[in-house]
């Protein structure tokens, strides 16, 4: 466990940007996203949350996947990825941090998504506990502990001092390469720390939305949750926009698709939104023609089809950002309250 | 995949001067969809249509596109060559690298490339061209003229003659124009009234024509084949039917002030009157600001005297709607304003007159009845002086730029008539060029000169000055070098013409182009000079440029044949570049309807099957006869769901993508 | 706002006993005081989930759309900037007018709670609205604030409080006052900087773009069946800004296709999760069009030609943007 | 004579014309028969009338890597189809006004009504804007780059 | 080749901006002119006799002189030829020509006129002696 004072977290950047990009939480135009750290950057690391989720530094909106070329009959193809270089992402929340867990089960299991691959080889995640959750924070309830984050590294700010622990082996690795900028940790800093992980824990409790019970969702229940007459009334608000898959942290879809430059082709990956009217287009046309079909493929993915797949693990880290940015406030927490066994709404 | 047969022509040398055609045919032979390529001396001759035809066939073409010169000259050429071979004609696409290309760079190499460009944007646009079948619209049997002069009445005449209705509008109470003003007529001498009144008796008598005289057309709408036209009969305040036009109220009439407009004021007239005594129809007309008994509400000893009681001061303006299949543009010229010109003081001193003023008073029917008096003191002159490009040739803004090409002839014979009849009379021409060109009138100006002795000084008039009676005309002569002053009794100004005021709000009813001085721009000035680019609309006279009568004649029967041409046919074949609406897309909102010039869109609900349930929707329907392909509702179209066949956003989107590529 | 309510809701419950509609869309009360989620009530279930307060900003003429083309009628409760709307979908025929009954409900100006979490208050459990005051009930103790401070976007720029379209209205009979503002002020101030300054504001506003169509898909007037955007067939079909250029494309073409409908009712800069403010396109359209056409508000009367479909013979030449002066 | 803005004097832009097939393509066609000429970047699309020409088409010749786009249509009150030119007018000058708003140079598009007879207007015209685009430089601002530096 | 005549008619041209070329020969000028009599070469002439490059011959004439250069031919030109400009023109080659001393320094005193600004002195020596 290092510590190191507050006041020094900009040197510590710049050694670490020295040899590769640094990402943190920085306030561009009003708005908070993990962006590229630089000295006149403005840095908000006391944003509970960012707007977007920083997944789209493994799994980006768009990425070119391959060109091709045609000169009259011959095509040549060319491998135009975009390359990934080293870097660190500062200030994940303990949220953000288990949502790359389960982006990893996705994308590294077999066949392994090389492209997301060699992105999260290249980066080292450094969390930062929350001190103030806000009331749309949820994520106690899938069995994050807000206050001791998963990640490379965990972090926590306390007062003005920062305290430093690497956890995983990459972890180490880097903080060797920076451990002259910080100094070990005593038993004093361990107690304001356990105290300060207290309070948070205190504020956690006293969540309105702490003790939303997830029973009821796993896979014995699947066909009574999908024919539940309950989706016709929840998704009759839902307008289709795409808000809550992109700001979503464990959102995981993808369409390919091809753009001709007028030089050739070239084929890209985007993210897609399961609430999209042309989500899964096949050649019959679209298998799930209404609103209502869609609105439940997410919530049944994210609750059911997930877990079931994935022995038991959510699909959703409870980060509260679908709660805070649908444009009718319609999200995963009413619709746990309204589907869920004891009905407690 | 298409199979495209792309044919580069050299033009002879137009293109080929300027444009690497060899280099066109191989960049252009690897675009996609290419299958053959070529280049040809003269791809419009016979040879080369006949090549492309054998192309067709070997190759089993789907499409041909021509580098050569503007569509607007050849496209119908390649299209009959591709129907001739088999092939829809809407498959044909023209890059233009002639008028656009060619003439128009002088490095070769851009040229080329540029050649290039155009070939492979007409090849990305012709990818994506769909086979298409002209539509038929029925015609209407029954034309209209518009203007009552010589060259209405001639049009009107040979139309009737192939056995066709024709109305003739004529905004003047009578039929005749401002041949009817004239005495005599070059190069024949033979008198106005005796070859112009029988064809006006023919015209009124005949009864395939209806004459609507002192009314005006007030609003056109429609299109070739089925024009709308709205006529507005002025009220004449007089009952045509039951007036035998014997003339009595135009001599009892008290308001005399009136300036006579077909004497060109030189005398006055009636409120009520009779424009001239061979007028057609014979009925007088009402002149209401003129007229005591509209101005104050006293008089009326017209109507008292009217032995027909044909008098009706309440007639109001009648609004006419009749259906046309062609319109012939007839609406003639009037001798342009002298304010600029007062260097010769045609204001000031009366003996100084126009051409059109000297018809009138060498004329029987004339004020002067036809005896040659100077206008301020009736005396007859002793010398006159004649002065040519009176406001034409001139670039200095005070004029017209062109020449107005009837004044030298109408000039010469004004100066042999008046030798001939009073030969003591000195006539001076003052020109810069004489140009009476074609058969005999370059003899008839000689004859001027020889035989009559009238003398011609190559020189211009500087001044014009009246003292004491005398008019002192300060002209140079440039053979002698001299600068003269002549003392003269008369001095004859030949006035530039211009087209009818008329004119120019005509051509916004007809949407007919017209060119910055008002003339009607014809379609192609040598291939086609009496059709409009307005298809169904023809041109006849001086509307569409200066002509004399001979020519203006032979311009109203040409029109006449292509009005006649037209109704010859039961159904026109009608364009099939139109708007077409994707039902699916559509969202029923209304915007293209409102945008429509031609009001081709109308809405119907229809049963359509979206997202796996039947939903009955409101969508847009294209009427395809009516619609002329402009394309505004597809732009306002916010879905895309109208697009305009021929001319796709996909396919306009691919033509800039090659540009740019 | 709680006298408002409580008539609003007696006349809700007086409508759907007595027949005259069958069913209602408002607002139903939301997991926290200010996430409330525009709902049909039918006539059977109790209204007690209805609600009408400082967080109803949402347009509900969108769903008018679908909803009037169903059977029996609907009540919908419809705020004045809300009735530009409908008037502007009745003129494009989207709604079916008698399908639908219209209770202009009245309105002192929506409240955003995002200004409010800018305040720095956090953890927001309870919102009480007492006159201008606001009194916040947190996990962290209790904040208070004026209302004026954190209203909509739009409500600062609000129209007017009359109706333009209404069956029936219900007002609460107290004086709501007039904001005065110039909603052209951000407008005139982008129009003053330099070209520069004005495309590096905008860079770095539509760059924040993710393309989630939350905008296209609440705005009332960018209802098409299938938007360009989305049909495979169209020209500009795309699904992600994969460049800077798209991210431009995307703003201007829907610019364009509400330009002249737009009746700027705000809902697209409230939604955009990255805060764009997307109604300073909008509003710049509708300032040039007043400028160069004469005032204009689409959806006050449902029948008059809109500036796009409508043309006078002394229009303005396109010249005069170059000619405007300012540097280059 | 201002300083050349772009270094590389040599650059040559890319124009594109959309012009109406009645009055300014006829136009450009009498410019060709009086020999009257022009720089050969200047690229023509035929469209039948100048309120065909969408929004769309001019971002994409942006996006294509145009450097100036040029509409031209009939004499307001000529059109051949009587009100198609009022409508591009009026929404040309809204496109126009935005552009600016956005930030784009002012000069790089522009409406010209050229009628049948004005062959002389047509090449002038032509001239003028190509140099104004000149002295703007290359179009960085709207450009698509993926459509610009692909591959080799 | 290059003479200086050529040189002289160039400098006329450009002096004058007249377009020799535009004349279309109809002599209004010289009907209009009211000194047409005093002049051995007359307006109509100036213009060919410049496109001719005589400059010579209209140097030494009378006619530059005696043009009151009231405009008269320039105001009737059908053409906008301005054949009064091109006698303008003229006449300044003719003061600029080298070595031309019309002023010399000691005709001052008795030409001076006491109230005679200083600046009039300057402008006549800089015309006239060259």
């Amino acid at each position: 466990m290092y510590k190191i004072s507050t006041d020094h977290l900009t040197e510590l950047f710049s050694s670490i940007s020295h040899d590769r990009a640094l990402y943190m939480p920085i306030e561009k135009n009003g708005q908070v996203q993990f962006d590229r750290w630089m000295e006149d950057k403005k840095v908000r690391l006391d944003a509970l949350n960012t707007v977007k989720s920083p997944k789209d530094l493994f799994f980006p909106q768009s990425e070119n996947i391959v060109a091709f070329k045609i000169k009259g009959k011959n095509i040549s193809i060319i491998e135009n990825r975009d390359e990934s270089e080293p870097f660190v992402v500062f200030g994940v929340r303990a949220c953000d941090a288990a949502s790359f867990d389960i982006l990893d089960m996705v994308f590294l299991q077999d066949p392994v998504d090389t492209y997301y691959k060699a992105r999260r080889d290249n980066g080292i995640v450094v969390t930062l506990a929350c001190s103030e959750p806000e009331e749309t924070c949820f994520c106690s309830v899938f069995g994050i502990d807000a206050t001791n984050p998963s990640g490379d590294i965990a972090t926590w700010i306390v007062d003005d001092m920062l305290y430093w622990e690497s956890l995983t082996e990459k972890g180490e690795r880097f903080t060797e390469t920076i451990k002259d900028l910080f100094e070990s940790a005593d038993f004093l800093d361990e107690e304001a720390l356990k105290s300060h992980k207290e309070d948070v824990e205190k504020i956690i409790e006293k969540l309105p939305l702490h003790d939303l019970s997830l029973d009821g969702f796993n896979s014995e229940a699947m066909d009574e949750k999908f024919n539940s007459p309950k989706w016709e009334e929840l998704s009759e608000a839902c307008i289709g926009c795409g808000t809550c898959t992109f700001i979503c942290p464990t959102c995981q879809c993808y369409d390919i698709r091809d753009y001709d430059t007028g030089q050739g082709i070239q084929r890209f990956r985007c993210w897609d939104s399961c609430m999209y009217s042309d989500f899964t287009r096949m050649a019959h046309g679209n298998p799930r023609t209404s609103q209502v079909e869609r609105f439940r493929q997410r919530f049944m993915h994210k609750l059911i089809y997930f877990p079931t797949n994935n022995d038991g693990v959510y699909s959703c880290v409870g980060c509260g950002r679908c709660v805070a940015k649908c444009p009718v406030s319609m999200n995963i927490v009413k619709v746990i309250k309204a589907m869920g066994v004891d009905e407690n709404v | 995949m298409q199979k495209i047969g792309v044919f580069v022509c050299w033009c002879g040398s137009n293109i080929a001067a300027t444009v690497d055609v060899k280099a066109v045919v191989d960049a252009v032979s690897h675009e996609p969809g290419v299958v053959y390529a070529t280049d040809y001396q003269y791809m419009c001759s016979e040879g080369g249509q006949s090549q492309i035809r054998q192309a067709i066939k070997d190759f089993g073409l789907t499409g041909i596109v021509v580098c050569s010169c503007s569509p607007r000259m050849h496209e119908s050429t390649f299209r009959k060559t591709a129907i001739s071979a088999g092939l829809n004609p809407y498959m044909v696409e023209i890059a233009n690298i002639r008028e656009q290309c060619s003439w128009i760079h002088k490095d070769r190499e851009d040229a080329t490339e540029k050649a290039i460009i155009l070939a492979r944007t007409a090849v990305a646009k012709l990818n994506l061209n769909r086979p298409l079948t002209p539509g038929e619209s029925p015609v209407v049997k029954r034309a209209l003229v518009i203007g009552g002069g010589i060259a209405g009445i001639q049009s009107a005449l040979d139309i009737a003659e192939a056995g066709y209705e024709v109305d003739i509008v004529e905004k003047s109470p009578t039929i005749g124009g401002k041949m009817a003003q004239l005495d005599k007529t070059f190069p024949t001498l033979d008198c106005a009234a005796c070859i112009l009144t029988p064809k006006m008796v023919d015209a009124a008598s005949n009864e395939n024509i209806n004459l609507y005289t002192y009314s005006e057309v007030e609003d056109v709408s429609g299109f070739v084949g089925n024009f709308t036209v709205k006529i507005r009969k002025k009220a004449r305040s007089i009952n045509a039917d039951i007036c035998s036009g014997c003339g009595v109220c135009t001599e009892k009439c008290p308001s005399r002030k009136a300036k006579d407009e077909f004497n060109m004021g030189l005398s006055n007239r009636g409120a009520i009157y009779i424009p001239f005594a061979q007028a057609i129809p014979n009925v007088p007309v009402i002149d209401r600001e003129q007229c005591i008994k509209f101005k104050t509400g006293k008089c009326g000893l017209c109507e008292m005297n009217c032995p027909a009681g044909a008098i009706d001061f309440k007639q109001q303006d009648e609004l006419v709607e009749r259906q046309y299949g062609a319109i012939i543009v007839a609406t003639g010229f009037k001798p342009i304003s002298l304010e600029n010109f007062d260097e010769f003081s045609y204001s000031q001193c009366p003996d100084v007159i126009t051409s059109l003023e000297l018809e009138r008073i060498m004329n029987a029917a004339g004020p002067t009845k036809g005896k040659l008096l100077r206008p301020s003191d009736n005396t007859p002159p002793r010398t006159m002086v004649f002065v040519q490009c009176v406001g034409s040739r001139d670039t200095s803004g005070c004029g017209k730029t062109y020449c107005s090409k009837i004044c030298c002839m109408y000039t010469a014979k004004h100066a042999m008539l008046i030798k001939e009849k009073y030969p003591d009379i000195d006539v001076h021409v003052f020109y810069i060029d004489v140009r009476t060109p074609g058969k005999n009138f370059d003899e008839f100006y000689r004859r001027a000169v020889e035989e009559y002795g009238v003398n011609y000084i190559k020189g211009m008039v500087g001044k014009v000055a009246e003292r004491n009676g005398k008019l002192l005309v300060q002209g140079s002569d440039l053979l002698a070098d001299d600068q003269i002053i002549i003392e003269a009794d008369m001095v004859v100004l030949a006035t530039a013409i211009e087209p009818d005021e008329s004119a120019r709000n005509l051509a916004t009813m007809l949407t007919a182009s017209i060119d910055t001085n008002d003339f009607f721009t014809e379609a192609h000035p040598k291939l086609r000079p009496v059709e409009s680019p307005t298809a169904g609309v023809y041109l006849s006279g001086v509307c569409q440029g200066p002509k004399d009568i001979p020519e203006t004649v032979a311009q109203a029967s040409a029109a006449a044949a292509k009005v006649i041409g037209l109704l010859a046919k039961d159904k026109l074949r009608s364009n099939p570049c139109v708007a077409s609406s994707n039902e699916m897309l559509c969202n029923g909102c209304s915007t293209c309807e409102n945008v429509c010039p031609y009001g081709a869109i109308s809405y119907v609900s229809k049963e359509i099957r979206s997202a796996g349930k039947m939903e009955v929707r409101r969508v847009a329907e294209v009427n395809e006869a009516i619609c002329q392909g402009c394309g505004a509702c597809t732009v306002v179209c916010p879905s895309g769901a109208m697009d305009l066949k021929g001319f796709t956003n996909k396919q306009i989107m691919a033509e800039v993508d090659a540009i740019c590529r | 706002m709680q006298r408002i309510f409580g008539l609003i809701k007696d006349r809700v419950g007086a409508l759907l006993a007595d027949g005259t509609v069958d069913r209602v869309i408002g607002w139903e009360k939301g997991e926290f005081l200010y996430d409330h989620t525009p709902a049909i009530f039918n006539a059977e279930d109790d209204l007690v989930d209805l609600v009408y307060d400082g967080f109803c900003a949402s347009n509900l003429s969108k769903y008018l759309i679908d909803e009037s083309k169903k059977d029996g009628k609907i009540l919908a409760l419809l705020k004045p900037c809300d009735t530009y709307n409908f008037n502007q979908l009745i003129k494009e025929h989207r709604i079916n007018r008698d399908n639908v009954y219209v209770l202009g409900i009245e309105c002192r100006g929506m409240l955003d709670i995002d200004k409010i979490r800018a305040l720095g208050i956090k953890g927001i459990e309870k919102v009480e609205e007492q006159g201008d005051e606001l009194y916040i009930q947190t996990i962290y103790g209790d904040k208070t604030c004026k209302r004026n401070e954190v209203l909509l976007e739009k409500c600062i720029n609000c129209k007017g409080k009359e109706h333009v379209a209404y069956d029936e209205l219900v007002t609460s009979g107290e004086d709501i006052p007039q904001v005065e503002s110039n909603r052209f002020e951000d407008v005139e101030k982008l129009e003053a900087m330099t070209s520069d300054e004005r495309f590096a504001f905008w860079r770095g506003e539509l760059s924040k773009c993710i393309r989630c169509n939350a905008c296209r898909n609440v705005c009332p007037i960018c209802s098409c069946v299938e938007c360009v955007f989305d049909n495979k067939d169209s020209v500009v079909a795309s699904k992600a800004n994969t460049d800077e250029f798209e991210e431009n494309l995307f703003h201007i073409i829907r610019a364009f296709h509400v330009a002249g409908r737009c009746t700027d009712c705000g809902e697209c800069s409230r939604v955009c999760p990255q805060g764009i403010p997307l109604h300073l396109l909008n509003r710049k359209i509708i300032k040039d069009i007043n400028e160069f056409y004469g005032e204009y508000q689409a959806g006050q009367d449902t029948n008059s030609l809109g500036p796009l479909t409508d043309f006078t013979k002394e229009d303005v030449e396109p010249s005069i943007i170059t000619e405007k002066g300012g540097e280059k | 004579m201002s300083i050349e803005k772009t270094e590389d004097s040599n650059f040559e832009p890319l124009i594109v014309a959309f012009c109406c097939n009645w009055c300014s393509y006829a136009g450009a066609d009498l410019a060709g028969t009086s020999r009257l000429s022009y720089p050969a970047n200047v690229k023509i699309i035929r469209v039948p009338c100048s309120c065909r020409v969408n929004p769309m088409f001019i971002l994409r010749a942006f996006q294509r890597g145009a450097d100036g786009v040029i509409i031209c249509g009939c004499h307001p009150g000529d059109c051949h189809y009587s009100t198609g030119n009022y409508y591009a007018r009026r929404r040309m000058t809204l496109l126009f006004s935005m552009l600016d708003y956005l930030g784009i140079e002012r000069g790089r598009t522009r409406v010209e009504w050229v009628s049948a007879a004005e062959g002389v207007k047509f090449s002038t015209v032509m001239n003028e804007f190509s140099k104004t685009i000149h002295e703007l430089g290359e179009n960085k601002k709207l450009r698509d780059l993926r459509c610009k530096e692909f591959l080799d | 080749m290059y003479t200086a005549e050529r040189e002289m008619t160039e400098n006329v041209l450009r002096i004058s901006n007249v377009n020799t070329r535009k004349c279309m020969k109809c002599g209004k000028c010289s009907g209009a002119c009211p000194a047409f009599d005093k002049m051995d070469i007359h307006p109509h002439q100036f213009v060919s006799m410049v496109e001719k490059g005589d400059i010579e011959g209209l140097m030494n004439s009378k006619t530059l002189w005696s043009c009151l250069s009231c405009f008269a031919c320039v105001e009737r030109c059908p053409r906008n030829v301005e054949p009064a400009k091109l006698i303008e023109a003229v006449r300044l080659s003719v003061i600029r020509k080298q070595g031309e001393n019309r002023l010399k320094a000691d005709d001052i005193p008795v030409l001076l006129d006491d109230e005679l600004p200083q600046q009039a002195i300057v402008s006549a020596f800089r015309k006239f002696s060259k």
